[in-house]
């Protein structure tokens, strides 16, 4: 079944296209470093969201031409940003104040592991080398809606999404909607519920390769993207 | 995205009975009068009030307690000038008061901000300001938990704004106001001049446009020490 | 005695002439309200303090001229000041973390009492009335040198240098030296030290109008001051 | 006053053995590399290091590293393109580390800078970062107690300075070098400029001069991301 998953399943472009048509014009945004970065090109037309670094820029645009960088102006990944009219510089205190004082609308970030309690673990797979964890502990506590997007199941075919994770904890209880590469899940009351599916999954087996129980309450829509 | 607001009236319009106010500003310095005679207008009640101070003469927040609309005010130094208006009520046991330490209070406003509950100063330790607090020592000195302090609505400000809410502030008429923009639920500045996106240098932005949610011009904005000079009264 | 004290005692500006010889060059100094703001009148030729007001200004100024004032531009006491090259603004919570955190070489204070162990009341007289407590209960326990000025005794000709104060407290433990009308006094190890005494007083005489004893520890000096 | 020093050898002797010292940037904007490299000519050892990073390349914190001047590194993301240097020492248990949430650095600095011994948040509950710590709950949520961080020396890099001590910042450089400079006993910014006391308009100065004890001028300074891609070494 894994073979004909890896088929039908969404690529990573596609599972940040579906995140990007849940912002809303105006939110202030923050994408976790790597595959959430990709969710700024989705926007849908007419729509702007502010763009949140942890590293002390807020209303940032896109990569500059190769050879244009400044290395004063990076993000969060450390890659070359520029700035749109209207952007604001500060320090990393204040850039965190926006984080955990709950300023942020969404923080779009990956993920090792989500429980269907909320509980987060991406940033250390337990087993040694050197940890790292940079701001997610402090953006999982900050955003009014902390969301994820993953694959469905790892590489090798193990739900990500589980009944509790298994690797450290990023935080507890604070995801409440996973973009997978099958589903659109929310976390409501300690459940997962499922909201999307690919119409080429039937739910028994979108079931058979999540850790926990999906509940369906109310209608399950089709997850339609565009091929990117 | 355009914060900006046309009218002061329209600015103010969400503020109902019962809210809690920030309104920025060390005496005259950096209030926003404008916007406070605007909520005069309005006129909701029972009013939380928090400010460095309690009002001066009859204009700005005196006038808001001589109108009846305060019930309590949370500040550091309710005497001034002419502090007459809250003296009175006060004295009559019509307005409560909470006391807190200068820069207690603009810690607490901060911690309400930045999404920090609780912290530990060494302000008060030992007074009558920390009674009922929890103590707790450090590295062998003795500290007193302060809670943050949020509000619905904060009154503030600026010098120059833009439409996405970035603010200046114009000399020590800064205080207060950046730190209550953050710590509300909803931000109303009132500036001097509005300038469009990119008007104002990123790194000269003072308060961010995160932090603030509508913005009104008020272009030559009224001093409070003026106007008590002038001994005006509002309304 | 306490008609021949009136006949003696320094001025308030001669207090603060004596309180501004020991603020060494380049000192980063708070002057609470009233009194204490003549302080910075006496700096030393040759010595420029930088003063700290906590409404958020560093590198302040004099008084400007009447009818030249900006109501944006004040001290901590709402009086209008000017600016000095190198000045800077600041917000309230940055103003407090100068205070709090230690960045202050000195803040000078008014007080109704002092305690021979550091206590100082000088922000409520207990009787009711409407309380105000401003910035003084952060300026004591923020300066690396907490020192205040004041009468030796009240104008009933009670001591305000006492075993303990009756009043209510802005501060424990946190006065390190009081300049009087009469004398300059340490507090060390819980006792006043008398370092300083005018020259037409008795240490008798002295000690009587004392609420706690005056240790003596080397040599006191005399406190000459000029006319002022 | 003037806080000026005209070689960055000056500026860094004052660290000594054991020191811990602060060091501004994330990754390598704002990193004060030239003040890194003349603390490297000096080569105290034994030192704890706070950054956001551990070091990138052969130049700045790596080569510290290198040097075996660094027994302890504070950090929230010791990982980057090239962070050989520090993973290959730790996962041979030569350095130690204190890894913290970025946010929780940032706040301890600046708790260490304001006198706040102690504060709450609710980043780490319930993980293993978490583990030790004092909680707490306020409100109906769990929140984990954090400490301040204080140094003994701050490296800093600035883009404005005045003898003072007032400076400025370039772009994204800002990061955690103003917080930095208020959390250390010691301050030392190499600026790309200094310019006469009141060359620096007041409400545009980030870092107030009494948080700097020495500023030192690095005219046109390196930046970390272009060394490596040039694969430099220090020394």
């Amino acid at each position: 079944m894994s073979a004909a998953i890896n088929d039908i399943k969404l690529s990573n472009a596609q599972i940040a296209w579906r995140a990007a048509q849940d912002i809303e014009d105006g939110a202030y945004v923050n994408l976790g470093i790597g595959f959430p970065e990709m969710v700024a090109k989705f926007q849908p037309a007419g729509r702007e969201a502010v763009f949140h670094t942890e590293n002390g820029v807020l209303g940032f645009g896109e990569a500059p031409e190769a050879g244009e960088e400044d290395w004063d102006l990076i993000n969060a990944g450390k890659k070359a940003i520029t700035l749109k009219p209207g952007s604001t510089f500060f320090h990393h205190a204040d850039s965190f104040a926006m984080v955990r004082g709950g300023h942020l609308d969404v923080a779009i970030l990956g993920a090792y592991q989500v429980a269907q309690n909320g509980d987060l673990a991406n940033w250390s797979t337990g087993k040694g080398g050197v940890p790292a964890v940079g701001g997610a502990m402090d953006l999982v506590h900050g955003a009014k809606r902390v969301a994820v997007i993953t694959d469905h199941i790892t590489k090798k075919g193990e739900p990500k999404l589980m009944a509790a994770c298994t690797m450290p904890l990023t935080g507890v209880g604070c995801v409440t909607r996973v973009y997978t590469s099958l589903a659109v899940i929310d976390i409501e009351d300690g459940r997962f519920v499922l909201r999307e599916k690919l119409p080429a999954i039937y739910f028994d087996d979108l079931q058979a390769v999540t850790g926990a129980e999906l509940k369906v309450d109310g209608t399950v829509r089709d997850l339609i993207v565009p091929a990117l | 995205m355009d914060k900006t607001v046309a009218a002061l009236a329209e600015a103010v319009a969400p503020i109902q009975d019962g809210a809690t106010v920030m309104i920025g500003g060390f005496g005259g310095s950096g209030a926003p009068i404008e916007l406070i005679h605007a909520l005069i207008d309005k006129g909701p009640k029972d009013l939380t009030v928090i400010n460095n101070n309690a009002g001066n003469g009859h204009v700005g927040i005196a006038a808001m307690i001589e109108q009846g609309m305060v019930r309590k005010m949370i500040c550091s130094f309710p005497r001034s000038a002419d502090p007459k208006v809250f003296t009175d009520l006060y004295l009559a046991g019509g307005i409560e008061l909470e006391l807190v330490p200068q820069g207690t209070l603009a810690e607490r406003i901060r911690a309400g901000g930045a999404g920090i509950p609780a912290f530990y100063t060494p302000t008060s330790f030992g007074t009558d300001l920390a009674k009922g607090k929890p103590v707790a020592e450090f590295d062998g000195r003795q500290y007193v938990q302060e809670r943050w302090l949020k509000a619905d609505f904060a009154l503030i400000k600026g010098e120059l704004g833009d439409p996405m809410g970035n603010l200046t502030y114009r000399m020590a008429a800064r205080n207060f106001n950046p730190l209550m923009a953050t710590a509300a639920k909803h931000t109303i500045a009132q500036v001097s001049r509005i300038v469009p996106p990119g008007g104002i240098d990123p790194e000269q932005v003072v308060t961010p446009g995160i932090f603030v949610n509508s913005v009104t011009e008020a272009a030559i904005p009224q001093q409070e020490e003026i106007l008590n000079r002038q001994e005006a009264v509002y309304p």
